[in-house]
């Protein structure tokens, strides 16, 4: 029931308003198959930001990844949330490589721990979902706020949503908040000197350019959120 | 920029296969989950040593799996880490009961892969330790940062490290000897121009006609600065200097307990190089620079190193860590004891390297 | 065009300094005139065997002096032939009393240099025996031309001829054996760009961003024609196919009689390789291309080989003849016959290549 | 006595008249020293033609011979004619190298067996000189006319002097008829397709480009004309 309305008009909802806005797993498989899309449009783009301080290769490693994610998602459609996201952690891990690979990798397995065998998401499922992907990628990445990676804007994305959890926000709203401190964040990355991945290797250099990893994360984010 | 090649997307691939067409004596290849491993694998009471990172180094690894040397490789795509399932594959299919090292290189992309196939390996019941080589001096500080790159030193330490583990040294000694070659190797790299991945056919950066990139990695990512062109001695002093007046360098890095399974950390500190330290002196190419201007600047860090008393008694001269169709060079200067020395010397027998058998 | 050089005119001796300083357990130099030979020479009563060209090809020649393979190497200044009077100081340096083998590439000025120290080495009583190569299937017809050049097969020929020579095959059986091999090799060469001589700063041609030069010598001398770019499947098919379907040649060449001191003409014919044949398959960079993309175009190249039922039952993928710092590759595909297998075989050490020892 | 006049003015001269314009040691000196300083000029424009259709090194290949050249001379000026050249043809043979080195070494040392011990060139020996030379490149480069080598510029300006000297010709006018020869020769080679030489591997591509070789050789023959 996606953005379904109170089911009892003019009356006190008897259940946490949020519920008709849950995540089902019909709109997980549509923000996966939004991003794989999103992240083959704007291969050039990603590709274009790793050359300025990396490497080159951030759009060509994700959207080989992704590629193979779209021949999946059809085969795992039927599974229950944390089981897509665990058959997606897997498929990234073997095949996008790079910095990038263990880290979407490690996001996608952490936040399936977090949602295991789940049909429907809540706010608290998707906080919790987001949050324990957000620690594995601190984890795997020994990264820091400020260190220029994609944390730079899934943290302070993460931490947006849950304030707005918590100021009880819809799901849609919720997110919407989260992606607005995320376009923000990804923006600020051009700010920052990077201290982890190839660009950090460049010192000084480095600022003045936006990070290729937080801005596939905001696409991420994006995605997410039109998939409500 | 031209290349020999097919479709941009099967480079990898179609290089490989050629690789294991014309070495077949000497390896074997797997695709899904790609590796190259000895064509004698698994050697029964050896321990195994894999390494790998991304393509586009040729002949690093690849070149280098064979007798006395690497176990398996695992190439990646152009200048991308290789991913774990191509870790944990290669090590079972090398994993000769003494368990297996893990050679890695210091780039975030490598290390966290490695790390997620340490512990998958953990969980399958296969003994891996795991070394970092982190020998770029062109990096300075580690705090807080990545800390420094692996690049030539890393060759030399599977040289090392498989006549070791011909020898039969344990897993914790031949893992004790890498990070030792780690510890005393140092390198530092120029390019003249950029190389060009495959998939992007577009130079990774620009360089003026009469520019240098100094202080770059493998992976055509830019370097720490960039001046006017020099002649080959000037840039064979700067980076010899670079090397030889590169202080004590401590960091903290993470290597595996394979008995617990799990991470600890281990301060790691560089000493200088100083008068009457016998060296290994490597001048690598990068890929589009000729031998013979390798040999330029070998014959003025000859010069240098003996001005210094530091006594060059191994040298290797050619085009080993490469990035593709870069021009340019590094140069590596690993200070050696009697065992490094004689294990150097021992005999190896890979698609690239050959002596003594 | 970059280069990691000094002074221009300075190249050709610093490349040379700097390898003998690197290799001085193996060769040693001599400047004015300039020769390099082994370490251990002159031996006594083995055949010597002496070659040299242009500088430029490095490895080539100096790179394959040593243990099993040449007793010296005369380099000329890039891209030109050395001069007869170094070829003269360096047979008088190698010669251990069981004559000399002048292994010449067929270019007009390294042939009538080598005529000249024949002559000269005559005058002083050194017995010298001359074989050309002339193996580049490019060249078509030889009828009042200067045939075909010398690329590929020259260093194949060094290595056979020099184990043989270390094996004690006397003077004439080695030249019979040297002749053998240029009659069973055949080569053809591209290049994606070309390469800059260091005196001139300026590439040698100029090529558009989608054209290569096919049918090339190895001295930038521009190819037969020039061609739209192909996939690298696509130039290792036409490269094969150049020389598997090479005909019957037939040419006239001078050899001198090393009794009377005088020369004599000698028709000599190749004849075609044929289903069944086994070869030696040799992939060659021109200097710039890295071993990655040599790698694909052997790929193919076993394909076809396997194809038309000829075995490659050695190969040999690398930038062993090169000009300069050139895109591009070669192919010289060897019949080989029980003796040349074992020959290539036999142990060589040199700073180029070593094995078996 | 160069250049002189016929010491017995309005008589029929008794001695063969260009006797008076013979080539003596000094001329023969000045030949070589404008020579050298003729190709360190040209350097950059032999070299050219060679990148053309060679492999662009035949100023540099001569200009390394005609230095030492140049260095030598002093100290070989107070020698014979045959000497002279002989010493040359050393100094060429052992620092030119390529095609030209054997060609022109193997030209001056055939050139100086024809004029051994000679202080002095008349007419006829200068054609023995130059015929000598001639044959030499022939033996040397096993070189047929039309082969697109400077033997197409030494053989025409070889034959025009002879008949030049035949036609009793006073030694300036025969090698102005040579030099003459010469230079159409020279432009002719442009015609040609290469059958000797590097420039022979191109085939018809080397129609259209004038012949390095020849060019030097051309130049070779002016200064000769001009140190008369
Ligand atoms: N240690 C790390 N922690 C978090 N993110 C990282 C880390 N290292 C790199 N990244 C992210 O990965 C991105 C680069 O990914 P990619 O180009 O695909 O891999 P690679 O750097 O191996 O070529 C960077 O822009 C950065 O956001
Ligand atoms: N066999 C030959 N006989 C006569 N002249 C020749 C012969 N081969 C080459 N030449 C001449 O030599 C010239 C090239 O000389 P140079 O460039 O110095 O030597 P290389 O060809 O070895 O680079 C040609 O232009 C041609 O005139
Ligand atoms: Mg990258
Ligand atoms: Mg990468
Ligand atoms: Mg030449
Ligand atoms: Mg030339």
């Amino acid at each position: 029931m996606p953005n379904a309305q109170c089911p009892i008009p003019n009356s006190p909802c008897p259940m946490p308003i949020n519920h008709y806005f849950n995540m089902n797993t019909e709109q997980i498989l549509r923000w996966l198959q939004r991003f794989a899309t999103k992240i083959e449009q704007n291969k050039e783009y990603l590709t274009e930001l790793d050359a300025a301080i990396g490497d080159a290769d951030h759009g060509i490693n994700m959207e080989r990844g992704f590629k193979k994610l779209l021949i999946q998602l059809p085969t795992i459609a039927n599974k229950d949330i944390g089981s897509i996201l665990k058959a997606v952690s897997m498929t990234l891990i073997a095949s996008i490589g790079g910095a990038s690979g263990p880290l979407y990798g490690t996001f996608f397995l952490r936040a399936s721990s977090a949602v295991a065998d789940k049909d429907e998401l809540d706010e608290q499922d998707m906080l919790d979902m987001l949050r324990a992907g957000l620690n594995g990628v601190i984890e795997r990445g020994k990264t820091q706020l400020g260190d220029k990676t994609m944390l730079d804007v899934l943290f302070p994305a993460v931490t947006a949503f849950e304030q707005a959890v918590d100021e009880r926000k819809v799901m849609r709203d919720a997110m919407g908040q989260a992606l607005a401190a995320a376009e923000q964040a990804m923006k600020d990355t051009a700010l920052m000197q990077a201290k982890k991945g190839r660009a950090s290797y460049l010192g000084d250099r480095s600022i003045g350019h936006q990070d290729p990893g937080a801005t596939s994360c905001y696409l991420m984010l994006k995605c997410l959120y039109e998939s409500l | 920029m031209k290349k020999l090649i097919n479709n941009p997307e099967d480079f990898v691939r179609e290089s490989l296969e050629g690789m294991a067409a014309a070495h077949a004596d000497l390896i074997k290849i797997n695709f899904e989950p790609t590796y190259l491993c000895r064509v004698d694998a698994p050697r029964q009471g050896k321990v195994a040593i894999i390494s790998g990172g991304g393509s586009g180094h040729e002949p690093m690894h690849a070149g280098f799996v064979g007798m006395g040397m690497l176990d398996a490789a695992c190439p990646g795509e152009v200048f991308t880490s290789p991913t774990p399932d191509q870790m944990l594959a290669a090590a079972k299919a090398v994993d000769g009961g003494a368990g297996i090292l893990y050679i890695v290189k210091n780039y975030s992309g490598d290390v966290m892969n490695f790390e997620m196939a340490t512990e998958l390996a953990y969980a399958e019941g296969i003994r891996v330790l795991n070394i970092l080589i982190d020998d770029d001096v062109a990096v300075k500080d580690s705090l807080y940062t990545q800390g420094r790159r692996g690049v030539g030193t890393t060759i030399l330490a599977e040289k090392i490290c498989g006549a070791a583990a011909e020898r039969g040294y344990d897993l914790q000694r031949v893992a004790d000897l890498c990070r030792k070659v780690n510890l005393n190797g140092r390198s530092m790299g120029i390019a003249l121009s950029s190389c060009t991945v495959p998939m992007r056919m577009l130079p990774t950066f620009e360089l003026g006609a009469n520019e240098m990139e100094v202080g770059i990695g493998i992976h055509g990512e830019p370097g720490r600065k960039r001046m006017d062109l020099k002649p080959a001695n000037e840039i064979a002093s700067m980076l010899a200097l670079s090397i030889l007046e590169d202080g004590v360098y401590k960091r903290t890095v993470r290597e595996w307990d394979a008995d617990k399974g799990k991470w600890f950390d281990l301060e790691l500190v560089n000493q200088s190089l100083k008068k009457g330290d016998r060296i290994l002196a490597f001048v690598n190419g990068m890929g589009g620079t000729p031998i013979s201007e390798l040999y330029i600047i070998y014959r003025k860090l000859a010069d240098i190193c003996a001005n210094r008393g530091i006594q060059i008694v191994r040298n290797l001269i050619g085009s080993y860590i490469t990035s593709l169709e870069m021009q340019g060079c590094s140069i590596t200067l690993l200070k050696l004891d009697d065992e490094m020395i004689e294990l150097w010397d021992a005999p190896v027998k890979t698609p690239s390297w050959c002596w003594g058998a």
